[in-house]
């Protein structure tokens, strides 16, 4: 394996510990709240649901953005790219209108520690989101600029490592606030 | 030639049984350290180079058995020490049931309060116990973490708040037991301390019947004028005096008072010179307690001192 | 009542499940063709195991009474008792076994680590869901089928570490991830349990009281149900996580004792020529 | 797994040691010696820093309620002192030194990621300077003692910034870690030159390996953690704070979490140079390598799990109680394991008594006393007198002192030559030895009784307690002693940078990689990497007749 996807995995390793840190701290407080906000009475599990249906889309794409890398195809590295940019500008876009909608009821990291771990967990993976997202816009920039001829880019592979692990984050944190509130 | 205090001093059965886990395990220690310290400098002595010796030594890279023998050996003394802990926790710590606690300590930042829920005694630093007795103890804190611990009696047990802890408390012989703060509580941790007073039952009960009853407050000379000065100088917002308006909780309950044996959670002796000293400038004895200078003039200390010393 | 007693008493020897040690044993004896091989003795050592563990008052009690009892017995079907197993089943079993069972190669499949990771670390948590655990519980007659399933997951997952077939075994380092990344894992549920208000597993809370030996456990031997959980979610964590561990120090071992290869060195020079040192 | 010693980053030529261009080549540089040896000066200023701190608490204490410091500066002086010593001078110097060896040791050019290499060493700087500007600020250092417990570090009972500066400090330093963690591992894993195996690593290297796994797993905890308690402290989150339906208890298991797989941070790469010393001085290899290395990893893997045995006074119930002593208890096998190596080490060799070997014995008696004191503190009912008091100061002294520093001082005297081209004075190093052994056992053996005896840890001053006021004493008197024997330390320093005698490739005649090159190694470390056939290649080539691989 190359020295730069093995920096990346461990690198997530390291990253997961962080997650699940944050997750476990939800999970502790879960149950905690007698009255003010909770999952079950503050969130909307459809709409976010939806959201999230674009977030795991995207690493759809990019799977194929790197197929297409190794079938040397230019253009549609570009498209699939672009693709995984709008659908993870999308996912970013549903979890602002999420916490909009929760500021607006003046729920916020204040309230109650359900609001806190609430805005902590998704705070952090949206931070990640935009991180992966802005990365991703570099890849695509140098892209258009005329590089990544393939068949083989680090670049290309360790941002999809890390693109994936932001959705399985997500997975798992969607299953934890609201699968587990809804079902 | 004065006696050590701590484990050396063990004076509950409790203690007892603690101090002996501790003792024998330093003395399992010391045999272990004995016999390294004692092949490492046999080592040092028997095999350091020689002069003139300049040839390699014989070049060996181990033995399975030699290491298997010497993992064995420390598993087993682990296993006896595990084995003996679990004996003393239990016998330390039992659970407690469905029993109510026959006191309740809580951890104020620089005092501990105590509160007798079977009598409704409410007192602070001096926690007096009949000996004997095995109470159940109720610990809980109003701000940040502290630690009960008196080192001749009983074990350390934080008072987490929002997480109310429960220990035994005996008393093996009568006397007087000087504890601490043991956890980080900030600016004065050092000098939160309490005092365990453990006495016979009778002398108990008398102590316990002398806080019970209300204390008459003074209608006439210096001690009425601090009566009133107590009520309008703020004093009744913090303090608790059972029989005046003064309820606060805040600071420490000074009902009966004047039978308290130290001023500050043990800064100061209680005497009428000291608690003038205390009043006029609470920081000088204990930098940054949380009760303020009440900015008292000299006559207008030496009136709520004759009060409080009048609060028998 | 004493413990000794508790002990002693409440044994309940299924008869399927001799039969099924005794069919597994012989089998075992008749590929060997009758040898009583030092793996055989491993094997059936893990047999006998077997059907102590699912006979032993744990059974009774895990069902009946203590969350912690079928935690223990949890951990000894899904981790102990299939490793003995893998341990005791030497290459020529497999290769006479899978002649006349080709449908073993797909363990072949499920021996690959990810699946085999997920198969066994996911048993070991979707078990434990209070909802299907508490169902369980209600229901006798997927006793089997759970035992059965523990059994063969828990080869499964020991096989990318301990497969009878060497070339089928992840190498040491890797092996120690494998190891440690399902510790973590049994932690974090350890974790979750333990620290987890009492009646997580409701059945558990206030069990009917078939054999009159609930009094005792509680009241003598202070088994609360907060205890109780407590218990069971430390077993898992700290002796389940030493299981690991022992694993991965034995896989370590055996890395240690192959000998070492040299990479393209002629090995009769010790010489310190330029030809064989690799300038940069 | 590629086997080519190449790194093909650095196609640019890296700035040497030497060349004259000043600050900047410094300041640039993404060269794993220079990065080393920038980590060992800025660790060697920083620990002057907290023993001076550790100085003053101890002139404080020298007598029952002395009024020579205010308990405000008290309060910061031991929250400084813990921090310092533990996030920016144990730890970073020991994966400085591994910054500057891993490559030399494996026969690499350079860390696999040198910019990134750069990156760590640059926010552990930076996180240290941030942490002691709060000096300067009118709110003062951080005083909620090294472990900052929640709700005390809250808001509500620390208005001043102290505990923002300390989090974010210590944020940028750890992310550093995890840095150099990642850069550790993959360079170890991929950069090894050709016949250098995982079962051929020196074991420093073993030791930096496991380490950097640690590393890795257990900061993004307390990261978790610092940033909980941020948002806290700058945005009224709730998570640590009971009155609004936070739990105290969580950052208590956050915090040691990681607190105490750190302590193994602290201390497996000081065994590593003990692993190295103490073989080359007695000229024979380590006794039992394969059990030196596997303990390692089972003390690595053991660590993730014991951590609430610092908890045991918090009320967890007997039950938890029991299975983390248990837990605890048994990291001493490995340890011990490896302690009785080192001795079998020694057994029939022809010890050489130069200073690293002295500080390397040294090492192995004090670290001892803190192993067994350590295992004493697993046991509950034991753990529930000396918690808190001045036995736990003692104990981890022992460990961290008596264990890590010993070890560190025994490195510095085995490899200064290597990175200085210049032998540290033997006579001067003689003075520092005796004097930190005399000083540190007059500090910290007392301290037990003390701590025994009912001294509770953390008080700016006591009450006149019997024989308290002596046994403080006795070790105030220690404390000064150690730190003239840091300043002889300092002073060899600087006089042998001028004019120690000239070490030559090999003065030690060691058997590691770093020793086939000069010292100080060239910029790409070696013109070329000697055959490795063996654990101890410079054996095998000067032994061609008697190989430690047939």
């Amino acid at each position: 394996m190359a020295n730069n996807k093995m920096l990346v995995s461990f690198f997530i390793a390291s990253e997961s510990i962080f997650f699940l840190m944050l997750i476990l701290a939800y999970v502790n407080f879960h149950g905690d709240v007698i009255d003010g906000p909770t999952a079950e009475n503050s969130l909307n599990p459809v709409k976010t649901g939806i959201f999230s249906i674009f977030l795991f889309a995207s690493s759809f794409t990019i799977w194929l953005a790197g197929k297409s890398i190794k079938k040397k195809d230019h253009a549609m590295l570009c498209v699939w790219l672009l693709a995984t940019i709008i659908l993870g500008a999308i996912f970013i876009f549903g979890q602002g209108m999420e916490w909009a909608s929760l500021i607006g009821r003046e729920i916020t990291i204040s309230r109650n520690v359900f609001a806190t771990t609430f805005f902590t967990l998704t705070g952090f993976h949206g931070f990640h989101v935009c991180v992966g997202l802005i990365m991703l816009s570099i890849l695509l920039g140098l892209t258009i600029a005329g590089d990544f001829k393939g068949p083989r880019s680090d670049g290309i592979e360790c941002v999809s490592i890390y693109w994936h692990f932001v959705d399985g984050v997500w997975v798992v944190v969607f299953s934890v606030i609201y699968l587990w509130a809804f079902l | 030639m004065e006696k050590l205090g701590g484990v050396f001093n063990a004076s509950s059965p409790e203690m007892t049984a603690m101090a002996g886990l501790t003792l024998y395990m330093i003395a399992i220690a010391v045999v272990i350290f004995v016999i390294i310290a004692a092949s490492v400098t046999y080592i040092i002595i028997r095999y350091r180079k020689r002069s003139g010796d300049e040839s390699e030594p014989y070049q060996d890279f181990g033995s399975t058995t030699v290491e298997i023998i010497w993992t064995v050996i420390p598993t087993i003394i682990v296993a006896i020490l595990f084995f003996l802990t679990v004996k003393t926790m239990y016998a330390v710590d039992p659970p407690k049931g469905d029993r109510e606690p026959d006191i309740v300590i809580i951890g104020h930042q620089w005092w501990w309060e105590l509160y007798y829920p079977k009598s409704r005694v409410l007192t602070a630093n001096e926690l007096h116990i009949p000996v004997g007795e095995k109470w159940l103890a109720r610990l809980e804190s109003v701000d940040v973490i502290h630690d009960f611990w008196v080192p001749e009696l009983f074990r350390k047990i934080d008072l987490v708040p929002g997480h109310p802890n429960y220990i035994w408390l005996v008393t093996g012989k009568p006397g007087i037991y000087l504890g601490a703060c043991a956890e980080f509580c900030g600016l004065q941790h050092a000098n939160m301390r309490i005092r365990v007073i453990a006495e016979t039952r009778d002398e108990f009960d008398a102590w316990q019947l002398g806080q019970l009853k209300i204390p008459t407050t003074p209608t006439d000379g210096e001690a009425a004028k601090g009566a009133e000065l107590f009520q309008d100088r703020a004093c009744m917002n913090c303090h608790y005096i059972s029989g005046t308006a003064a309820a606060a909780r805040i600071g420490p309950s000074l009902t009966h008072f004047s039978t308290r044996q130290t001023i500050g959670a043990g800064v100061l002796e209680n005497t009428p010179e000291n608690l003038k000293g205390w009043l006029l400038n609470p920081n000088a004895y204990k930098p940054g307690s949380l009760m303020p200078n009440m900015k008292l003039s000299d006559l207008e200390a030496d009136q709520i001192v004759a009060y409080l010393e009048a609060l028998k | 009542m004493t413990t000794w007693k508790l002990l002693a008493s409440y044994w309940s020897f299924e008869p399927w499940m001799i039969l099924i040690c005794t069919v597994l044993i012989l089998g075992y004896l008749v590929l060997d063709n009758l040898r009583i091989s030092r793996a055989f003795l491993i094997f059936s050592t893990g047999v006998l195991l077997l059907l102590l563990s699912t006979s032993s008052p744990l059974n009774i009690l895990g069902r009946n009474y203590l969350f912690s009892a079928s935690m223990i017995l949890h951990i000894i079907l899904l981790l102990v008792i299939p490793l003995i197993l893998l341990i005791g089943i030497s290459p020529g079993i497999i290769n006479k076994l899978s002649n006349f069972l080709p449908s073993l190669k797909v363990f072949n499949i499920l021996g690959k680590p990810v699946v085999a990771w997920i198969l066994g670390v996911g048993t070991m948590w979707i078990w434990h869901a209070p909802n299907l655990h508490n169902y369980l519980l209600r229901n006798d007659y997927l006793q089997f089928t759970q035992i059965l399933l523990f059994i063969t997951v828990g080869l499964i997952f020991w096989l990318p570490v301990f497969s009878p077939m060497e070339s089928r075994r992840l190498s040491p380092l890797p092996s120690t991830l494998y190891l440690s990344s399902a510790c973590l894992s049994c932690t974090v549920l350890g974790i979750l349990i333990t620290f987890a208000n009492a009646g997580l597993y409701r059945e558990y809370l206030n069990p009917v009281d078939t054999l009159g030996i609930l009094n005792f456990l509680r009241n003598d031997l202070c088994i609360t149900p907060s205890v109780d959980q407590q218990i069971g979610g430390l077993t898992m964590w700290v002796p389940g996580c030493l299981i690991y561990l022992v694993a991965s120090m034995i896989t370590i071992a055996r890395w240690y004792r192959e000998p070492e290869e040299n990479s393209g060195y002629r090995l009769h020079d010790a010489g310190y020529r330029m030809n064989d040192t690799n300038t940069i | 797994m590629s086997r080519i010693p190449l790194v093909p980053e650095n196609v640019e030529p890296l700035p040497s040691i030497g060349e004259s261009e000043g600050l900047l080549s410094w300041v640039g540089s993404i060269d794993h010696k220079q990065i080393g040896i920038m980590y060992i000066i800025a660790t060697l200023v920083y620990f002057l820093i907290g023993g001076l701190e550790a100085i003053l608490m101890r002139i404080q204490l020298a007598h029952p309620n002395s009024s020579f410091i205010s308990p405000e500066i008290f309060n910061q002086l031991f929250t400084m002192h813990g921090t310092t010593m533990i996030f920016f001078v144990v730890m970073p110097f020991l994966i400085g030194v591994g910054v500057y060896l891993v490559p030399l040791m494996i026969g690499a050019r350079d860390m696999a990621f040198p910019r990134l290499n750069a990156l760590s060493f640059w926010l552990f700087l930076f996180g240290g300077l941030l942490l002691y500007y709060s000096f300067f600020t009118q709110s003062g250092a951080p005083d909620v003692g090294w472990f900052a417990y929640a709700p005390l570090s809250e808001k509500p009972f620390s208005l001043n910034n102290g505990p923002t500066y300390w989090a974010i400090g210590l944020l940028a330093s750890g992310i550093g870690s995890i840095a150099s963690g990642l850069n550790n591992i993959v360079t170890i894993l991929t950069l090894r030159t050709p016949g250098m195996t995982m079962r051929r690593l020196p074991l420093f290297v073993w030791m930096i390996l496991v380490t950097s796994f640690l590393l890795i797993f257990v900061i993004p905890i307390i990261t978790a953690a610092f940033f909980m308690l941020l948002l806290d402290r700058l945005f009224e989150a709730n998570f640590f704070n009971p009155a609004s339906g936070g739990s105290a208890i969580l950052y208590q298991h956050f915090f040691w979490g990681f607190g105490h797989p750190e302590v193994y941070i602290l201390v497996l790469p000081a065994f590593g140079i003990i692993s190295e010393v103490i073989p080359v001085f007695s000229r024979k290899p380590i006794f039992g390598y394969e059990f030196v290395a596997a303990s390692t990893v089972a003390i690595g893997l053991l660590s993730l799990g014991v951590w609430a045995h610092h908890m045991f006074a918090v009320g967890l119930g007997n039950v938890t109680n029991a299975y983390f002593s248990l837990a605890s208890m048994l990291i001493a096998i490995p340890t011990g394991v490896k302690v009785l190596n080192w001795v079998a080490t020694m057994w029939n060799g022809k010890l050489r008594f130069y200073n690293p070997m002295l500080f390397a014995v040294a090492f192995i008696i004090e670290f001892v006393i803190g192993g067994l004191t350590g295992v004493a503190v697993a046991s509950v009912p034991i753990d529930w007198q000396a918690t808190d008091s001045y036995f736990v100061v003692a104990h981890l002294h022992y460990a961290l002192f008596g264990g890590s520093l010993f070890a560190i001082f025994a490195g510095v005297y085995y490899w200064f030559p290597k990175i200085t081209g210049r032998m540290l004075s033997e006579c001067l190093g003689r003075w520092h030895f005796w004097l930190t052994v005399i000083g540190f056992n007059f500090t910290f053996l007392i301290q037990h009784i003390l701590g025994l005896v009912g001294m509770p840890r953390r008080v700016y001053t006591y009450p006149d307690m019997p024989y308290w006021g002596t046994m403080n004493l006795i070790s105030t008197i220690g404390a000064l002693i150690l730190g003239i024997s840091v300043l002889i330390f300092v002073w060899n320093v600087i006089v042998s940078l001028r004019n120690g005698d000239p070490a030559g490739d090999n003065p030690w005649n060691a058997w590691t990689l770093e020793w086939a090159t000069t010292s100080p190694p060239p910029v790409f470390n070696f013109d070329r990497v000697p055959p490795v056939r063996g654990r101890r290649p410079l054996w095998d080539l000067a032994h061609p007749d008697m190989p430690d691989e047939k």
